[in-house]
């Protein structure tokens, strides 16, 4: 590539936000017909599959963004947790939202009867769980859900999908009666 | 020790030595990169030297010093006499210069072999000190001349821009492997909590089989026909039961109607009765 | 560039810091004589003067960088700044830590004849120096050691790529004449 359209590369590579070609101009001391030029240059250069990364046209400016094809190997190197990797713990709390969602952070405390807290939060790192709005209630804590993320990890095509809780005979639309069998036994532990 | 000695420029070891041997690898340059200062007196830039073994290894190569043999009020009564006929002063070269004989003295006083301190400098062999001060500057000259490499890579390498972003939200999660988990396990999770908890196990509230008003009497026969009984003799083997026999124990010696006496820690307990004196006779008296 | 390598190439433009080739392999999920094959494709096409960044090899990964004539341009876009200039007290001291490590206070004050405190703690600072534990000796000295970003900032792959201690010994004459010298001293004193 020509020398302008290379010192364009090297902005937009350092940069941590979309660069607006005026900005570029102005570190690069040159006038915008020239960036412009050596941003075409440089589209060409990084066409789809020609590279890893791609230009990205955003809000206020061109930023490089990793190619979609090459977004799982960036995952796997920067996923902390793999999603599938649940203590008994997280799997507990996990069905309780699947379940009883939506569900406060409280609702599961109490139903497990130890904070949530954490376990919600890791969770929610791993994309299992979603918040889904605020309860409306006085605080208005966040509710919690599933996503398509923990459908797709369960193998499930939608929530109807969930298994029956067969040994109680309680089908997993009968969310009300789980959710007062939880509560009562929680209760009931609590005495 | 000649006056000239206090005109120190400092050349570096490399530069007066001719830089490290021909070996080191190219990039590795040749040593030092400040011997290019000029040579001027009391000039000295301090930052071109740091300590003893620099400055000794430069007085060394530069001039014939003894060490063991300088005087350093006559170099302070040169440098003044010097400043006296310029008739200039400067206080940076003077700030370097008292930093530069402090150097001196602190080399002096050190005898320049630490490891010795307690050994008078007069006590040692001369050609042993030369010897061991010679080993410990050649040392010193091996960093030196490392120093000066780390520069020239310094300057080559140290502004190198690198990325540092952090990374889109978005590309922080492992994907989710689909169907990694089975559905089974959520209700098998729920499913503790859904159980009714069992009843609470109140069955050792039942256990009690003596009571304290039932031992009080069973102790208070006892300490009457025998008068005098141990612990160990009276106690039941239940835990529970024995703790009721304890307590009977205690409230036979806090009634007045029994001494508890005990020689040892956790040995036996002797209760003794105690001879209750007639009622008749208390109202006689 | 075929697959791989543009999946290397989105690795190495995510990772803050210099990537291990076997790190590559496992995100990848490939054997490490495919990825060096990649790798090999990457530097063709990252030679010099080809794009606005660069591969390069430090602190025991590998890492793009901005192409050197490109940097003037960035840092106007920064502000980044030069890292401040290291002293010769500085730079000594830290060959001493780089050759010796890990190395305690005592050891450096040693070689260099001269109190190392506030070069050690300014090279700390820098963070070019790290505390890297105690000494099992009596007073448990702390041992300093040199950290990846020593090796990042003079451009070293590892610590194996300093040449050996004994390339920069004096030459011998100067040894000869130092000890001419001294040993002259020595024969005055005594007479």
């Amino acid at each position: 590539m020509y020398a302008l359209a290379r010192r364009l590369e090297a902005l937009l590579f350092i940069s941590s936000r979309p660069l607006p070609p005026s900005e570029m101009a102005a570190a690069c001391g040159c006038a915008a017909t020239e960036v412009d030029e050596a941003l075409a240059a440089l589209r060409v250069e990084y066409a789809a599959e020609r590279h890893g990364i791609t230009l990205r046209d955003v809000a206020g400016g061109i930023t490089f963004a990793v190619a979609d094809d090459c977004a799982a190997d960036v995952r796997s190197l920067t996923g902390a947790e793999r999603p599938d990797d649940l203590t008994p713990a997280l799997l507990e709390t996990l069905a309780v939202v699947a379940y009883l969602q939506p569900v406060t952070r409280a609702d599961a405390a109490e139903v497990r009867g130890v904070s949530c807290e954490w376990a919600l939060s890791s969770l929610e790192e791993r994309g299992l769980v979603e918040q889904q709005g605020r309860a409306d209630t006085p605080g208005a804590p966040i509710l919690y859900g599933t996503g398509a993320r923990f459908l797709k990890l369960f193998g499930l095509r939608s929530l109807q999908e969930l298994p029956p809780l067969e040994e109680f005979s309680l089908q997993a639309a009968a969310v009300d009666e789980i959710r007062a069998r939880l509560f009562a036994n929680a209760e009931r532990r609590r005495a | 020790m000649r006056a000239e000695t206090t005109a120190v420029a400092a050349p570096p070891v490399a530069a007066a030595a001719g830089g490290p041997a021909s070996g080191a690898p190219p990039s590795w340059g040749t040593g030092s990169d400040v011997g290019d200062q000029a040579h001027r007196s009391f000039d000295l830039d301090l930052d071109v030297f740091d300590g003893p073994f620099d400055l000794l290894v430069t007085l060394i190569l530069k001039d014939e010093i003894d060490i063991w043999e300088v005087r350093v009020s006559r170099i302070i009564a040169e440098y003044v006499l010097k400043l006296a006929d310029s008739g200039d002063f400067d206080l940076d070269a003077t700030s370097q210069f008292v930093v530069l004989i402090a150097a001196l003295l602190e080399m002096k006083s050190r005898l320049l072999l630490e490891e010795d301190v307690e050994e008078e400098l007069e006590d040692l062999d001369p050609d042993e000190a030369a010897e061991r001060l010679l080993e410990r500057l050649v040392r010193y000259s091996q960093f030196k001349n490392v120093a000066g490499a780390l520069r020239l890579r310094w300057d080559e390498h140290s502004a190198r821009l690198y990325r540092n972003v952090s990374v889109p939200p978005a590309l922080l999660r492992r994907p989710a492997p689909a169907g990694a988990l089975p559905a089974a396990a959520l209700p098998a999770a729920l499913a503790p909590l859904l159980r009714e908890p069992p009843l609470p196990d109140t069955s050792h509230l039942a256990d009690l089989a003596v009571s304290l008003v039932k031992e009080l009497r069973r102790l208070r026969l006892i300490l009457g026909d025998e008068g005098e009984f141990t612990f160990a003799d009276v106690a039941p083997d239940d835990r529970l039961e024995r703790a009721v026999t304890f307590f009977a124990l205690l409230e036979l010696h806090s009634g007045g109607e029994a001494v508890l006496r005990q020689k040892r820690h956790l040995g036996d307990i002797l209760v003794t009765r105690i001879a209750r004196p007639a009622p008749v006779a208390a109202a006689a008296s």
